[in-house]
């Protein structure tokens, strides 16, 4: 079928023209005189776009085909070559679906009506982000990678910075800034050894590099920081929290549910240049995801900004993604195919998987700031009256992203569970089974943050006036949340679908592999799964059958929450956001510093005062800003050197003219 | 004539010290003006006679010797309280450092190849050693007067040297050595003459605002 | 065809000198910068083979340059236009006059094959700068003046001590005696080395003086500080590059002389030395137009660098004569714009200007983004070439020193730039009378469209004339 | 087909008979003649008939909460088998699916305590997020240890596969194994040593106090799908600590249902004979039975 439709047109040519489309959408706006226009112009443009888009992409993914055009380009580094083979098809589908949904999101959330000063620019550059990413995609050209890559971290700074009156919105996007400016240095060095190695500019074909070079291991590292800070990989997850905790909301969906990919996409690319990996890469690559998954998730349970959760749940999430990529590395290097399977599959499904759910949580938050006016969970407290179809879409997301079946989250995380369990019969890295545990933890503290985000947000009554008279969301809202909710349960129930998705990804991974065989077994295996999530859906019926006939014959009453006794129970006393994690924060003390404010009561009358505890971010407060300043005052010092004194000028030329000469002779 | 030059270029040398030790602005104007007025001087005693060389000879003494002394005597005398030099280094050890610097370029002279005919006499050390007192003059002392004596002597230096070169391409030298008249005289004439109206004296200029705190 | 390249921009400045209209002077001013530019075109497009004597000769080293002041010098002149409306309280004779004196000096460097004509040239454009930089005329400039003048002055002393050396090299070597740069070249192998090799370091350290090499560039962040914006932006963007021109050339006479290591580690040393100096400075700076200034010296440091790693290098370095003029002209100009709207050049008054001055500020934030080498701008062409050719030589030291500090200083000049730009105007800053119109925005934006322009697409003509240009300094196999 | 009959109606039927045991084991110790086996059955089936009041406070949450308790335990025991008779469903990677039903059912258990607003519930709710995601990691390491010994990935595999012969290879490790695991089978059925489910100060409960705000039918189901609970993990832990099996299938079934008896026992006396720990303590106690579940799992793997 799809050759027949290959024939009819060329998907490659549509995706790209997508992109284009995408990229150009907010240009008329800028110029029409009216605001509201140009924003509903550039969403009816992308969603059609996407709707072009994903079709192709996915002909593209299933075709196993691999198209390149050859772009002209006045620049002196060689023929510039788009390429889409089916690992970048895999990237492109969370392009379009995510950018579609986030503009549409847009119209309900950043009318142009009310945001006249910054409408324009906001929907210019959300455009312009969305193609970045998907041309970036396509780049195979190193230079034009780059240029494409700074397109697309720029444009995102500026989408970051729309609310630029508010101090704490310009601090996140310095430190952004200067985080993604970091990682393109990194860059540089990444694709000019490239370019040493292989003669010109061009991204090396699949295997075609030897790992035993010696700049292999330079070029894998800058790989690394470059692709990893913008992946927001522990520890260089620094800029993450802030960015996407202060950009516009559909913003953030974008920025973590797509951007962030971009960088796994980068190391994705990179690790195919190599055909024999050292068995360290793996290690690292899987080292760092299982830190950066627990401490993610530990920071997420200690926050109390509503969209901080989000974003340092964002980090586990990428966490989990790498370890899943280390494992399959593990497996290319000790030559274990099936784990190299599992591996990919869970990191791919589950690239997919949180591109569905986070962008539907970021969302989320955005009706929920919306209607509620603040960030701050402890101020919340039973919108889910209000607003009950958001909350209905949120607790999707929620028991989603938590990995709990039967949503697509499970899905991803039971591949990598099984490719630990794997190892025991495996002839060597059989200790790759204890991430088994670490992962299990992670799904805990997972529970735990996403419990208390939930339940503070919808549940209980109103904590504060502003979140008193919540108002349901605009249907422009709440269709996007609905889509990506429904792609959630979609892949929780039938999974092998899903996996069909990503084995042609692996395959262009990771050639090696008879895939059809491996995935059919697994594809069995999920089945199963399908089926257990349907049993687990009829027994809820049936009790809900049950209990709805029970309640039929007998009386029901409603009244006041119990407060075991104690008549006077305000809003105020009801368990908040903060004293939910209390607990958990102080068994995992160690990893979570809360920076405690606690007044110092003094004498025997002493006046009102207020305790708060908030969370820290510790890399970045105790290691990179001290270091800053250590810099500024060295930096001080050294001004010295330009004091104006006439002779001490002269001075510096004589000595340059005096050294220069010994040195000549 | 050439024993001549030669004796000339030592007394050249001799201001440079005396320069490097004199305490007072007036005296090393003067100075400075002899030393022009000697560079003057010396294109004719060792080239043929030529009515151009007249005319150049006629104009370096008359800018060296004269226009640009009476420029900067009249800073100093209408912007200057204290005529002293306030020298950021000791006299002493500036005498000394001259004297090192002298024989460095003796040295550094001897160890570059010559023309036979330039063999024997002393153009190339004297002109580095005046160079180099030019420099020792800019890096030592305080006052904006004192550092464009510095650069005339400078100047000087470099002029020798294009003495060697004034029959292999005469118009270049000209150029060369007309051009740093004109910098010396007016611009720095009139910057200093500026600098005297902008802050009332010279010894308050000491034109250290500009710089990083 | 030379001549009139010279004699224009003369008659240019005897005309400005005898109007009396403040308000006319500016408008003559450009035509005449228009005038220049259609002459540097043509010669461009069509070169006139070299004078007899050889002492006049456009090569394609020349015409980079050449062509980048030219077009530098025609958008300040129409900014000017806008900018003098505001400083009406004083005459513009003497700025109008010097800025095309130095025009025509400035042609006269780019044309001249005889090191001697090229260094009076170059002379005659530091001292017809001095009276612009004085502009302001107050204390501060005067002194900034008096530095410029003398530092300046004195590194071209050196260099003519270095062009003596030259010359005097060629009689001991008993060839034809002559300053002409195909003579040198030719009789290059049998200059006495000892010579040659005191004139390379008397020249380098000359002409790095005028070009702001660290640590000769103590003039620098005092003139471009306070010179108003135009003056600034010429300064970074055209006589640096008439500098650089000219130690293109000692290069081309070393290249020749088979002895180019030490000079080119030389190069590579200054330069890093440089871009070291300006990330030091750039953090924390206080002085929106001393950041530029360091940011100025970086950028020489970068061509220095580039120079001295030969090879594809040599092409970034080339490009970066472009890219850097222009892009520095958007800059200062456009933060001469932010400088009179806010009537103060310390940043902890300016604030907001995205709010005060959307044009403006939007061209401050672009221009820094563009100078500090992110796609799509033309820098980062420049400056990724030689990083990469750093590496690809496998000179890791030098890049990483390179990248590294790239690096500082952009987070210095982030930190620097970004609180300037955004946030609100700060309320009790004072309003002026300044408003952004299409005199002074339209200068500084067609510079930015050039340098966007550049960072996406090089016109095959100016790619042909940089591989001339490239062919030059490679080293003859 | 008969096996798969037969181990749905004893998931159906005999949970509440371990609670009854439970009873009469303390009751015994006291010194009481204590309430009958059945009366678990009793109250159930009082409180299906009862009214029900739902707080003012409450969303559809609240109502949801025992609803997927019950059906997620439901499914669980599905997945687990019981004596030597494998389960009804069983694949490759069952055992991560048993985990994680649980979480699902804690999700919507904490969420609808939360849903009342009541502060009591809230507390609960923390207590029981923080502590189940310590006893996370046990489960797995026992499920390692299992799958390592047995070569099999899924549940029944591993369970049916312990036998007298296993335990005289490993004894070792499967003795931590016990240890580690009985602790958590109390902590996650909120029995004492962590939990006092007949205490009346509400400050102290875990488990109990999460459910106070439901009444009627929703309590009924609730107790049900708790007793199913207990009824599930403890058939997990009878495999490990009780792995005796005759050939005879219907011996086995006997054999299953004497040994989940004794456990309800062993529950008994331990809950009679020890004293609710500290909540400060609890986190060590649960971090301890992971070191042991730990230890066993690296023995049997080296």
């Amino acid at each position: 079928m799809y050759s027949f439709l290959q024939g009819a047109f060329d998907p490659a040519l549509v995706a790209l023209s997508a992109a284009l489309v995408i990229g150009c959408a907010g240009i008329p706006g800028l110029f029409l005189r009216k605001p509201g226009p140009g924003q509903i112009l550039s969403t009816v443009a992308t969603i059609l776009a996407a709707l072009a888009g994903v079709p192709a992409s996915l002909m593209l993914l299933f075709s196993h085909s691999t198209t390149t055009y050859s772009l002209e380009w006045g620049l002196p580094f060689g023929p510039c070559e788009l390429v889409i083979d089916p690992l970048s098809a895999f990237f492109l589908l969370p392009v379009y679906l995510v950018s579609a949904a986030g503009s549409l999101f847009a119209v309900g959330y950043w009318p142009a009506a009310e945001h006249r000063a910054t409408e324009r620019g906001l929907t210019f550059f959300y455009g312009l982000l969305a193609s970045s990413m998907a041309i970036l995609l396509m780049a195979r050209n190193g230079v034009f990678f780059i240029m494409v890559w700074e397109v697309m971290a720029l444009s995102a700074y500026f989408l970051l910075v729309t609310e630029h009156e508010r101090e704490e919105v310009r601090r996140a996007g310095i430190v952004y800034l200067i985080a993604t400016h970091t990682g393109t240095a990194a860059l540089f060095v990444y694709f000019s050894l490239l370019a040493a190695q292989t003669g010109s500019f061009m991204l090396p074909a699949a295997g075609s590099l030897s790992a035993l070079s010696p700049y292999a291991a330079i070029i894998a590292l800058a790989a690394f920081i470059g692709f990893g800070a913008k992946a927001g990989i522990m520890p260089l997850h620094v800029w993450l929290p802030s960015a996407h905790a202060n950009a516009p909301s559909h913003v953030s969906a974008v920025m973590s549910g797509v951007m962030l990919k971009m960088g796994l996409y980068g190391i994705f690319r990179t690790l195919t240049y190599f055909n024999d990996p050292p068995l360290l890469w793996g290690a690292v690559l899987t080292i760092c995801g299982i830190t950066s998954a627990l401490l993610g998730i530990a920071f997420a349970v200690a926050q109390r900004d509503l969209k901080r959760l989000l974003a340092c749940s964002s980090i586990e999430n990428i966490g989990i993604i790498t370890t899943g990529l280390g494992v399959a590395m593990l497996g290319v290097s000790s030559h274990n195919s099936v784990l190299v399977y599992l591996g990919m599959a869970g990191a791919l499904l589950h690239i997919l998987n949180h591109s569905f759910f986070k962008p539907l949580l970021f969302l989320g938050s955005g009706a929920i700031i919306h209607a509620s006016g603040t960030r701050e969970m402890n101020l919340m407290g039973g919108l889910g009256k209000g607003m009950p179809r958001v909350a209905l879409l949120f607790m999707v997301g929620s028991v989603a992203i938590c990995g709990i079946p039967p949503l697509n989250g499970f899905v991803s995380e039971f591949l990598l569970y099984l490719g630990f369990f794997r190892q025991l019969k495996a002839h060597s890295l059989i200790y790759l089974v204890f991430l088994a545990p670490l992962l299990a933890l992670v799904g805990g503290l997972a529970v735990v943050a996403f419990t208390k985000l939930y339940s503070s947000v919808f549940l209980g009554s109103p904590r504060s006036a502003a979140a008193a008279h919540p108002h349901e969301a605009g249907v422009t809202m709440l269709v996007p949340m609905a889509f990506f909710a429904l792609l959630c349960l979609l892949i929780g129930v039938a999974p092998q679908v899903a996996l069909r998705l990503v084995s042609p990804a692996i395959s262009s991974f990771y050639p090696q592999l008879a895939s059809a065989a491996v995935s059919a077994e697994y594809g069995s295996i999920l089945g199963r799964l399908s089926l257990a999530g349907v049993l687990l859906l009829t027994a809820a019926a049936l009790v809900t059958l049950l209990w709805r006939w029970r309640l039929g014959r007998s009386s029901v009453a409603s009244a006041p929450t119990w407060g075991c006794g104690y008549q006077r129970g305000t809003a105020r006393i009801q368990y908040g956001a903060t004293s939910f994690s209390e607990l958990a924060v102080s068994v995992f003390n160690g990893i979570m510093r809360q920076r405690i404010e606690r007044p110092a009561l003094t004498g025997l009358f002493p006046g009102a005062a207020r305790c708060s505890d908030v969370p820290t971010e510790t890399l970045l407060e105790r290691i990179i800003a001290p270091l800053f300043t250590l810099a500024g005052v060295s930096f001080a010092f050294l001004r010295r050197l330009q004091h104006g004194l006439m002779h001490v000028y002269m001075m510096y030329i004589f000595a340059t003219l005096f050294i220069l000469m010994l040195w000549a002779n | 004539m050439i024993t001549l030059a030669d004796q000339l270029l030592v007394l050249v040398l001799l201001i440079n010290f005396i320069l490097l030790g004199t305490s007072r602005q007036i005296f090393s104007i003067r100075a400075v003006a002899v030393q022009g007025v000697i560079l003057g001087i010396l294109p004719g005693l060792i080239h043929p006679f030529s009515w151009h060389l007249v005319g150049i000879t006629i104009v370096i003494i008359a800018v060296k010797g004269f226009v640009i002394p009476q420029l900067l005597g009249r800073a100093v005398r209408s912007a200057e309280i204290n005529r002293e030099v306030e020298p950021f280094l000791g006299f002493v050890p500036t005498l000394l450092l001259g004297a090192i610097f002298t024989a460095i370029s003796f040295s550094f002279a001897g160890r570059l190849p010559m023309l036979p005919e330039h063999q024997n006499y002393m153009f190339v050390p004297a002109s580095i050693a005046t160079l180099m007192a030019g420099f020792l003059i800019l890096t030592t002392r305080r006052k904006a007067i004192s550092q464009v004596i510095g650069y005339l002597v400078l100047e000087n230096g470099i002029f020798i040297f294009g003495l060697l070169l004034a029959e292999a391409m005469p118009i270049m030298v000209e150029a060369g050595a007309l051009l740093d008249l004109l910098v010396g005289t007016f611009v720095m004439g009139i910057v200093i003459n500026q600098i005297s109206r902008e802050f009332s004296s010279l010894d308050t200029s000491l034109l250290t605002s500009l710089k990083e705190e | 065809m030379f001549a009139a390249l010279i004699i224009l921009p003369l008659i240019g400045a005897a005309v400005t000198w005898l109007i009396p209209y403040d308000r006319l002077r500016p408008k003559v001013l450009s035509l005449f910068a228009l005038a220049h530019t259609g002459i540097t075109i043509q010669l461009i497009s069509f070169t006139p083979p070299a004078s007899p004597g050889g002492w006049f000769n456009l090569d394609a080293l020349g015409k980079i340059v050449l062509l980048s002041t030219s077009i530098l010098f025609l958008t300040c002149a129409v900014y000017s236009v806008g900018y003098l409306f505001y400083r009406r309280e004083r005459s513009n004779r003497v700025i109008c006059v010097g800025l095309l004196v130095c025009l025509s000096a400035a042609s006269l460097v780019t044309i001249a094959h005889h090191l001697g004509l090229m260094w009076v040239a170059l002379e005659t454009t530091t001292i017809s700068m001095a009276p612009l930089i004085y502009f302001n005329r107050n204390a501060r400039s005067i002194e900034a003046t008096w530095k410029y003048l003398l530092i300046c002055s004195v590194g071209v002393a050196l260099a003519l001590i270095g062009l003596y050396f030259l010359a005097y090299s060629t009689i001991v070597a008993r060839v034809e005696p002559s300053l002409l740069l195909d003579d040198l070249i030719r009789d290059a192998g049998k200059l006495s080395s000892g010579w040659v090799h005191a004139a390379f370091v008397f020249l380098l350290v000359g002409f790095g003086t005028k070009m702001g090499l660290a640590p000769l560039h103590t003039w620098k962040p005092d003139a471009y500080g306070e010179a108003p914006g135009l003056v600034g932006a010429l300064l970074s963007g055209g006589l640096v590059n008439l500098a650089f021109l000219a130690l293109l050339r000692v290069y081309q006479i070393c290249l020749a002389t088979k002895e180019i290591t030490f000079f080119q580690n030389a190069l590579v040393v200054m330069g890093l030395i440089s871009m070291i100096f300006a990330a030091v400075f750039m953090a924390r700076q206080a002085d929106f137009k001393r950041m530029l200034a360091y940011s100025s010296v970086e950028h020489v440091g970068i061509m220095a660098v580039a120079l001295g790693l030969g090879g594809k290098a040599i092409f970034g370095a080339l490009f970066h004569i472009l890219a850097n003029g222009l892009t520095k002209g958007v800059l200062f100009l456009s933060s001469g714009n932010i400088h009179r709207s806010y009537n103060s050049k310390n940043t902890d008054h300016v604030r907001g200007a995205l709010r005060r001055l959307p044009w403006s500020g939007g061209l401050f934030l672009a221009g820094f983004i563009a100078i500090t080498g992110s796609p799509p701008f033309a820098p980062f062409i420049s400056e990724f070439t030689i990083v990469s050719s750093a590496f690809i030589q496998g000179r890791m030291l030098v890049g990483a020193i390179f990248l590294i500090s790239l690096t500082v200083i952009f987070i210095g000049m982030a930190l620097t730039v970004l609180p300037m730009v955004m946030g609100e105007v700060p309320p009790d800053s004072e309003s002026t009378s300044y408003r952004d119109s299409i005199l002074t925005v339209g200068p500084p934006l067609f510079l930015l469209l050039l340098v966007f322009l550049l960072g996406v697409w090089i016109p095959a003509p100016l790619m042909t004339l940089l591989s001339d240009a490239s062919a030059l300094l490679e080293v003859p196999q | 087909m008969t096996n798969g009959i037969i181990h749905i109606f004893l998931a159906l039927v005999m949970p509440p008979l371990l609670l009854g045991v439970i009873g009469k084991t303390k009751a015994a110790f006291a010194g009481r003649v204590g309430a009958p086996f059945l009366q678990p059955y009793y109250d159930i089936l009082r409180l299906l008939h009862k009214g029900t009041v739902f707080s003012t406070t409450t969303s559809w949450i609240f109502r949801a909460g025992p609803i997927v308790a019950l059906a997620t335990t439901a499914v669980a025991a599905l997945l687990i088998p019981f004596g030597a008779h494998p389960s009804p469903i069983s694949f490759d990677g069952d055992m991560i699916l048993y985990a994680y039903l649980f979480a699902l059912g804690r999700f919507f258990t904490m969420s609808a305590a939360l849903d009342t607003g009541s502060s009591f519930e809230g507390m609960g709710s923390a207590r029981e997020a923080t502590y189940s995601c310590l006893a996370e990691p046990t489960l797995f390491f026992a499920l390692i240890t299992l799958s390592r010994l047995s070569g099999s990935y899924s549940l029944s595999g591993m369970l049916v596969n312990i036998n007298l012969g296993v335990w005289m290879h490993t004894s070792a490790a499967l003795l931590l194994l016990v240890g580690g695991m009985f602790i958590v089978l109390l902590a996650e059925n909120c029995r004492i040593p962590f939990d006092d489910p007949t205490t009346h100060l509400e400050l102290t409960m875990i488990h109990e106090v999460m459910v106070l705000d439901h009444s009627g039918p929703a309590l009924a189901i609730i107790h049900y799908a708790a007793a199913l609970k207990l009824f599930v993990l403890g058939a997990f832990f009878v495999h490990l600590a009780l792995p005796y099996s005759t050939g005879n299938p219907f011996l086995d079934w006997g054999l299953f249902i004497i040994s989940m008896l004794e456990l309800a026992v062993v529950i008994g006396v331990v809950e009679s004979v020890m004293a609710r720990l500290r909540l400060i303590r609890i986190p060590q106690l649960l971090v301890a039975a992971t070191i042991l579940a730990a230890f066993s799992t690296l023995l049997v793997i080296r």
